[in-house]
């Protein structure tokens, strides 16, 4: 068992009033996919967001990531909207 | 050579230029993309004031690098340069330079426009409009800057 | 706003810049281009040590300013800068600068191509090499250059 | 009866020793074309240039020209190779 370490950027950020959190994680939340639906569990406001119908994009330590890429404890897990630099 | 940046502070252009300039004397073409905070008045809407960039701090800089390596591996390019700005920016003020340097112009344009396409869709930074009125809003991705970035897919 | 010259001085890219990207709130995107004289060493050949432009007085000027207008009317743009050197300017020296102004980056880069493939073919300049032994020789046109033009052939 | 001014440039200029000059046309000597074949019926080295198989590029008044375009007395008439700048 071991933490993963979730930053939140943009709107997600300013809308759950935090930008970072550590969480220990259960041994089965082991994707994104499935980090993603234990974190809307655990979470009404982040719940509500993702349900929104807003696209949020998902990296892990740093790289873009998808619903079927690993997770694992001591990953860092960045939660986002599409970007919009340049 | 390759070199990128993720700053606050305004970046100067013509040394960056002039750096680029002179990787090597087989340099013969310079292609370079400028972005700026442009007024997009709305009817209806309190004009545009300035733009806040947010990143990801560590992502944003590995990702220019990647897209910077990419350039190279695609491109005949002697060298590049992605400065890309973060903070409050008011009008007029510059965001974001593409440099992209190479024996001939076709190669550094194209690089140009890789570079400037791929930062759009693939660096995480994110805007929000702040308008005179001290309303403010984050911008919403543009599904045409994912297809500028797929034109490029092999 | 077109801005042309033709000159043998340097020009200032910066300051260049600087001006495009104030001529109005509404530029989103500056596109340039650099043309240098680069090395071109040939197995057997000394060393390039300069090129030496010459130009048609009176007819590059107009011919700088018909390409500008063109692409003006091509592109959605708020302005262009093109600017040629001439006279004899030694390795690593800039010749050309072109600049193209619009909202958005699309536009700016494209007008920037269109500017500097039109120019190869459409303004009246002469390169000749002088190598390091002293050796001289006009360059040839390039077939490649009529087809980067006629690219933007309608 | 008038005078083209006549403009030479590159290595046109540098063969021909010369990068300009004034000549009185005859009247027949209308055309792009036909001013090309007279010049080159006056002038041997012009002719030899013309004759080597490298294209030479006509300006009348500052504006490309081609065979059909008309020249008239005070015209300003260059001849040169094809252009290499940028």
């Amino acid at each position: 068992m071991g933490s993963v370490h979730l930053l939140y950027f943009a709107w997600l950020r300013e809308q759950l009033g935090r930008s970072e959190e550590r969480l220990d994680l259960p041994p089965e939340v082991d994707r994104v996919d499935r980090l993603l639906r234990w974190l809307r569990q655990r979470d009404p406001a982040l719940d509500s967001l993702a349900g929104s119908g807003r696209a949020i994009r998902v990296a892990v330590n740093q790289r873009f990531a998808r619903d079927g890429d690993p997770v694992r404890a001591g990953d860092e897990v960045a939660l986002f909207p599409p970007v919009t630099g340049g | 050579m390759i070199r990128v940046s993720v700053q606050a502070e305004p970046f100067d252009a013509a040394a960056e230029i002039a750096a680029l300039s002179g990787v090597g004397a087989a340099v013969g073409g310079l292609g370079c993309f400028i972005g700026l905070v442009r007024a997009d008045d709305r009817p209806g809407e309190p004009p545009l004031a300035a733009l806040v960039l947010e990143h990801y701090p560590g992502m944003s800089e590995s990702m220019l690098r990647e897209v910077a390596e990419q350039a190279c591996a695609r491109f005949p390019l002697l060298g590049c340069t992605v400065i890309h700005r973060f903070g409050r920016l008011p009008l007029g003020e510059p965001i974001v330079l593409v440099l992209a340097a190479s024996r001939h112009r076709q190669a550094a344009l194209d690089a140009t426009g890789f570079l400037i396409d791929w930062l759009k869709t693939g660096a995480p930074f994110w805007k929000r409009e702040e308008r005179t009125d001290g309303s403010s809003r984050w911008v919403e991705a543009r599904p045409a800057d994912d297809h500028a970035a797929a034109r490029w897919k092999d």
